[in-house]
């Protein structure tokens, strides 16, 4: 029981870190439709800014994750106006190509600025160490990771459904040319969806660092993961990648502890069986 | 209907033309390949390389450009091939390369119904992640099963007999190219066919609009896995390929990264054209080759630069963009 | 066929009649990627012997080119040795970071009459493949065997091993076995772990539930092992008393800043710390540093690159530049040198490096930075590797 | 003659709302009926029923005797019940040739064929130039369909659905969305259909209903109100109520 337990904390935690980095790239993907392939780049950046300004200028923790998102954003701006714009409405496959590109030059000039080691974040002093749950002990980090998921997901919720703005993104969303003609300026809408959508990529790479850590690969090695998580919940709904995040997490959690050397195999089995159920993602809409 | 039959009405289209294309195509392979003989003798192992990637490519363009199925997963057909041929070399000492790569092709056509059925079980982005978690799962399978293929140390001990028991595979890779320069010729004229057949316009037609077709009374599904399955032979060709020239298999042919970048490939080349799966294949592995020499150690960001450019110089691709250029010029000259 | 290797042959020993030759070493690594690190620790070894030794052998000039490989892929490994050979005409062929890299070239190198020396792969089987390779790195056998008796010395009698499922790590997992179990020892459980794990908290349950006293891990370096060592400490395991034993891939010194304290008093076996006390490695350790820019990102495959260079060299001096594989091979059997790891010969019959191995632990530097301490010695191990393949 | 097309007591609900509640209706080779109702009538769900694009409630589908409510919507146009779309949905890259080509080749089972060309298979083409000449498209057979008007489009919606050479027609607003000066030509498309094919036409625009349709029937709140000839379709009472609302019955009873 006890074990169980066990895995069951585990497979929350897990989830909400994975619900932390990814939530940003279902916002791009399901609301603004682009398939995001640099998402763990920003995620990346935020994380190589908290570790400069944590480690290197020996700032506070608090301190880096605001600067990590705050900095990431600042330099996704142009990124957006010069290339992301240029990829609004087209093909799957030509926004694939320009993301994977940029991915690529993030990629190169992080291993050129930051060198190929492993950096670490240090964490503000009562994020450090374990807590004993009486069955067994856990790091503060995760605790925190998993209110941070918990903050997050109903911060968006909230921001989408109950804020004005919410109510533009939705309208832009359903029909862009409506929403211009109620006189939503959907360029704005979009640009701020897309800082928010940074913005939350590098404080997931921030918050999720203890488990994925941050190096020049972090872009394409997790890309896969955080593509995975937000095409099962269903790209765009919060829930739906809440959801999948805490399955995965559990199926890959107790997939680990039972069997390890098929991990892998249950993982992916889980994602086939779960998109073979549900074609359009947990929370798709069906048309 | 029986009356219509001397009534042709509607002009009739020049015939030539395609068939006259089509020799074209031939002829310019046939002259890339031979400038690439003479030019590059010493890079035929590369050249090599390129032939097995591009048949990847036109197999991957087969599903993603003609019937508009995108997948991050296309390695796995790929892989097959490769490792079929491999086994049957390594395990069971059948070292002919003819059978080797018949052995590949059949391997590659299997692995692609297997894709099929999972792929076709969703559109769109889910479907792409269905690509993805196909090929981790056909990499794990070989990782597992390493008593058959090495595991991550690789397959070795193929040895590939003398091509027609006379042209043996050397260290400096003459008969491997000819071998896949042959390989590819044969698969670029049989898809030239298959994409102007009657069945190459059904795909057409169901990558616009499938469920117009579902209205014609054709089943797109059926279609879709019998490309898939067709798509599979061409790749796992590739595969064979890659298996009888190097000799060696590793799970990388079964990889993510593999299949990510024959899509590069074809949508740098441009989607949904023979012409454009081979020109991006050899632009990208020509590009790779030459900036990863002069510069080792940060030849990714000059790759990134090249496809953000493509994007948006060449938003068809390098072949499609090129291709609208010229006939557009044709029209206005006309 | 015959006649065109002969034509070959003639034209490759033409090549190499003038006097004062420029000789060519083809290296291939990892320069960019996610293991470009360990490329660069390549370059900084090569570079740091030819800054001490010169770029000369007698009045040969030595250049070095470098092809970039960036993860295991035999299909692109074979094409670069092939053009290296072909194209480049280089006589020697060195580096090779994976294993399948390595083994996908040894079959060609008879054929173009070109010795390989391996400065990292590290499974025993590919010495089998060519009699023209010489490896100057080290075996995850040659490695992982002395910590099976320093975990058993140490009392600990039950382990569990968990290694990552893939060539390397099932090596460390076979060679800790067989040297535990003869100890005396009992490995409790084996578990494989998919290469691509991020949370190792189940593991860390496993492992508290298999009863063992310790734990023996191998995985490669980098985003992994980073989160083991997290996990372990900070699921109680550390606390708990379970004791951590590794083959030293895990403690590589470019890690161990961020790995920082959660590594302190791990203890693993290996052949190389760059903290190792000894002028030789004081006059590497200078050098190399300087080479690659940042002594913090120094690490074991630099030291394999450096006295792989070394055999280069002595294997040019035999040969007086001339392009005789064999020649070359058999000048270096039974070659022994103080390097910077310590004394170092080449075995003759596997012509694989035999070398100290040391127990080391994870501690503070008087500087302030981690190093990897030694505290003991296994004098002159071999590949235990080889003999238990067969 | 016997019926080529039955409905029987088609019903279809989503959770409590019924959409189809009960139609029944039969045609025979020849007909010409046209099916109207006002918006939310639940033309839509009937033609998805009809279609099998939409499994029923409860109730079935007969075509040609042979109940096909479990065969989905390919076996049904395989079985000859062909549909037309209300908005054209034709292929944009492709040409009005290869359209008909393609229906041709798929009707015949050859539209798998891996080898050949239909420009090049003789008996096809004859098929197809007739089809495309009947409907005067002969001139765009080789254009792209994006670059065609958009009243020819429909004309070759048409071609595709004849070439299917069906048995029972399900036109779905064949004239929407087309200028004036193109309708006579579809009318005239719509009066040369063959005379045995048993044809229903969804349709709004009530002058096209009056010249078309032998029969008309009105759905209205999923049920079949009205099933009888044209003339007599004004002056149903429930008719009108169903277009007009109350308000028709007031200035009827004033």
């Amino acid at each position: 029981m006890q074990t169980v337990f066990s895995i069951a904390i585990d497979a929350l935690a897990y989830g909400m870190v994975l619900f932390v980095i990814s939530i940003g790239l279902s916002v791009t993907m399901g609301l603004m439709r682009v398939v995001n392939l640099a998402h763990g780049a920003f995620a990346m950046i935020g994380g190589y800014i908290a570790s400069y300004v944590a480690r290197d200028l020996g700032l506070g923790y608090a301190v880096a994750v605001i600067a990590a998102v705050v900095i990431t954003i600042i330099i996704a701006i142009p990124i957006e106006r010069l290339l992301y714009r240029r990829i609004y409405g087209q093909p799957e496959l030509t926004q694939v190509l320009m993301t994977i590109g940029i991915t690529f030059c993030i990629i190169g000039i992080a291993n050129y600025a930051m060198g190929p080691t492993l950096k670490t974040i240090p964490l503000a002093e009562p994020l450090r160490g374990s807590v004993d749950l009486g069955f067994r002990t856990i790091s503060i980090h995760r605790l925190f990771a998993i209110i941070c998921g918990l903050a997050v997901a109903l911060g968006l919720w909230f921001a989408i459904e109950k804020t004005s703005f919410g109510v533009k993104l939705r309208a832009s969303v359903d029909n862009a040319a409506m929403a211009a003609a109620l006189g939503v300026r959907t360029e704005i809408v979009y640009a701020i969806s897309f800082a928010v959508a940074v913005g939350l990529a590098a404080f997931g790479g921030v918050v999720g660092a203890e488990l994925l850590p941050v190096e020049p690969y972090y872009a394409l090695r997790y890309m896969v993961t955080f593509l995975v998580v937000v095409s099962v919940g269903g790209a765009g709904s919060i829930p739906g990648a809440l959801i999948a995040c805490l399955l995965l997490g559990a199926i890959d959690t107790t997939g680990r502890y039972l069997m390890p050397e098929f991990g892998e195999f249950f993982f992916y089995l889980a994602v086939i069986a779960i998109i073979c159920v549900f074609p359009r993602g947990l929370a798709g809409r069906v048309k | 209907m029986t009356l219509a039959v001397n009534n042709q009405s509607i002009p009739s289209r020049p015939r030539g033309g395609s068939f006259r294309r089509d020799l074209i195509g031939v002829a310019v392979i046939a002259v890339f390949a031979a400038a690439g003989y003479i030019l590059f003798p010493d890079n035929l192992a590369l050249l090599t390389r390129i032939l097995a990637v591009a048949l990847l490519v036109l197999a991957l363009d087969l599903v993603t450009g003609y019937c508009g199925v995108a997948t991050l997963g296309h390695a796995a057909l790929f892989g097959s091939g490769a490792y079929a041929a491999g086994i049957l070399s390594a395990h069971y000492g059948i070292n002919d390369p003819l059978l080797m790569t018949l052995g590949g092709i059949v391997a590659g056509a299997v692995a692609g119904l297997l894709c099929a059925v999972v792929m076709l079980r969703a559109h769109g982005l889910p479907q792409l992640v269905l690509s993805i978690a196909l090929i981790y799962l056909f990499h794990e399978l070989a990782n597992k099963a390493s008593s058959w293929t090495g595991g991550s140390d690789g397959l070795s001990g193929i040895m590939p007999d003398p091509v027609f028991g006379v042209y043996e595979f050397d260290l400096f890779g003459h008969t491997a190219y000819f071998f896949g320069v042959a390989l590819l010729l044969i698969a670029f004229v049989l898809l030239r066919l298959v994409v102007r057949s009657p069945f190459g316009m059904l795909c057409r037609g169901i990558k616009e609009d499938p469920l117009r077709i579902r209205a014609m009374g054709a089943s797109p599904n059926a279609a879709l896995a019998k490309m898939y399955v067709i798509s599979g032979a061409v790749a796992g060709t590739g595969g064979a390929l890659s298996a009888i020239s190097t000799q060696v298999v590793a799970l990388d042919a079964l990889s993510f990264t593999q299949s990510a970048e024959a899509l590069v490939m074809l949508v740098l080349g441009g989607t949904g054209s023979l012409f454009g799966a081979l020109a991006g294949t050899l632009i990208f592995m020509l590009f790779e080759d030459y900036v990863s020499a002069a510069n080792p150690f940060h030849w990714l960001t000059m790759v990134g630069v090249l496809l953000i450019a493509v994007v948006l110089f060449a938003p068809k691709g390098i072949y499609g963009t090129a291709a609208a250029y010229f006939t557009r010029r044709g029209e206005a000259n006309r | 066929m015959k006649k065109t290797i002969l034509c070959a042959l003639a034209a490759l020993a033409l090549s190499s009649t003038a006097y004062a030759d420029v000789i060519k070493v083809g290296v291939v690594g990892p320069f960019s990627g996610p293991f470009a690190l360990q490329g660069k620790n390549f370059k900084a070894g090569i570079d740091a012997y030819m800054a001490l030794n010169g770029n000369k052998v007698g009045s040969d000039t030595i250049e070095i080119i470098y092809r970039d490989i960036p993860t295991a892929d035999p299909a692109q490994s074979k094409a670069l040795g092939q053009e290296l050979i072909v194209k480049e005409k280089v006589k020697y062929l060195a580096g090779f970071y994976f294993t399948p890299d390595a083994m996908a070239v040894t079959p060609i190198l008879k054929q173009g009459n070109v010795p390989m020396v391996i400065m990292n792969a590290a499974t025993s089987a590919i010495m089998k493949t060519s009699p023209l390779v010489v490896r100057t790195s080290f075996t995850t056998w040659q490695t992982s065997t002395p910590i099976a008796k320093v975990a058993f010395d140490a009392g600990v009698k039950k382990v569990i091993s968990v290694v990552s499922d893939y060539g390397p790590g099932i090596d460390a997992e076979n060679a800790f076995k067989a040297g535990f179990t003869k100890a005396g020892g009992e490995v409790v459980e084996s578990i494989r772990i998919p290469l691509a794990t991020n949370d190792f908290s189940p593991i860390m349950q496993r492992i508290k539930d298999s009863g063992a006293q310790g734990v023996f891990a191998f995985l490669p370096s980098g985003p992994t092992t980073l989160g083991f060592v997290k996990a372990y400490n900070d699921n109680g395991l550390k606390a708990a008393g379970i004791k951590f034993f590794a083959p030293g891939d895990l403690t590589q010194e470019s890690d161990l800043p961020a790995l920082g304290d959660a590594a302190l008093g791990i203890q693993t076996t290996f052949h190389y710390a760059v903290s190792h006390e000894s002028p030789e490695n004081k006059t590497f350790v200078d050098a190399a540093a300087k080479a690659i820019g940042n002594k913090a990102e120094l690490s074991f495959p630099a030291v394999g690159a450096y006295d792989g260079m070394h055999v280069i060299y002595k294997m040019i001096e035999a040969t007086g530049g001339k392009q005789d594989a064999e020649k070359a091979v058999e000048a270096v059997k039974g070659l022994s040198w103080t390097s910077p790891r310590g004394p170092v010969s080449i075995d003759p019959e596997s012509r694989h490096i035999t070398q100290n191995i040391y127990l080391r632990e994870v501690a503070k530097g008087t500087d302030g930075t981690y190093i990897n301490k030694e505290t003991q010695t296994f004098e002159k191990q071999g590949d235990p590797g080889l003999a238990a393949a067969k | 003659m016997s019926p080529v097309f039955e409905v029987a007591n088609l019903k279809r609900s989503f959770g409590g709302l019924v959409v189809t509640n009960d139609v029944s209706l039969s045609m025979a080779p020849g007909d010409r009926v046209a099916l109207i109702g006002p918006n939310g009538a639940g033309k839509t769900t009937f033609v998805n029923l009809v279609t099998g694009n939409l499994p029923p409630s409860s109730g079935e589908v007969r075509l040609g005797g042979e109940t096909v409510t479990r065969v989905d919507a390919i076996g049904r146009v395989r079985r000859g019940l062909v549909r037309s779309f209300q908005v054209t949905r034709l292929f944009q890259d492709m040409t009005p040739a290869e359209h008909v080509g393609l229906a041709v080749l798929q009707r015949d089972g050859r539209a798998g064929r891996l080898f050949g060309r239909f420009l090049n298979m003789t008996e096809v083409m004859a098929e197809v130039s007739e089809l495309l000449e009947k409907l005067g498209l002969a001139e765009l057979a080789y254009r792209k369909v994006r670059e065609i008007a958009y009243g020819q489009q429909r004309l070759l919606e048409i071609a595709v659905a004849l070439a299917l050479k069906p048995k029972v027609l399900l036109l779905d607003e064949p004239a929407a969305g087309v200028p004036q000066s193109d309708t006579g030509r579809i009318e005239q498309a719509l009066a040369d259909l063959p005379p045995d094919l048993a044809v229903l036409m969804i349709e709004h625009d009530m002058d096209l209903v009056f010249r078309f349709a032998k029969r008309v029937i009105v759905l209205a709140a999923g049920t079949i109100i009205f099933d009888g000839l044209p003339a007599d379709v004004t002056k149903d009472a429930r008719v009108r109520e169903a277009y007009l609302g109350n308000y028709a019955n007031a200035s009827h009873v004033a």
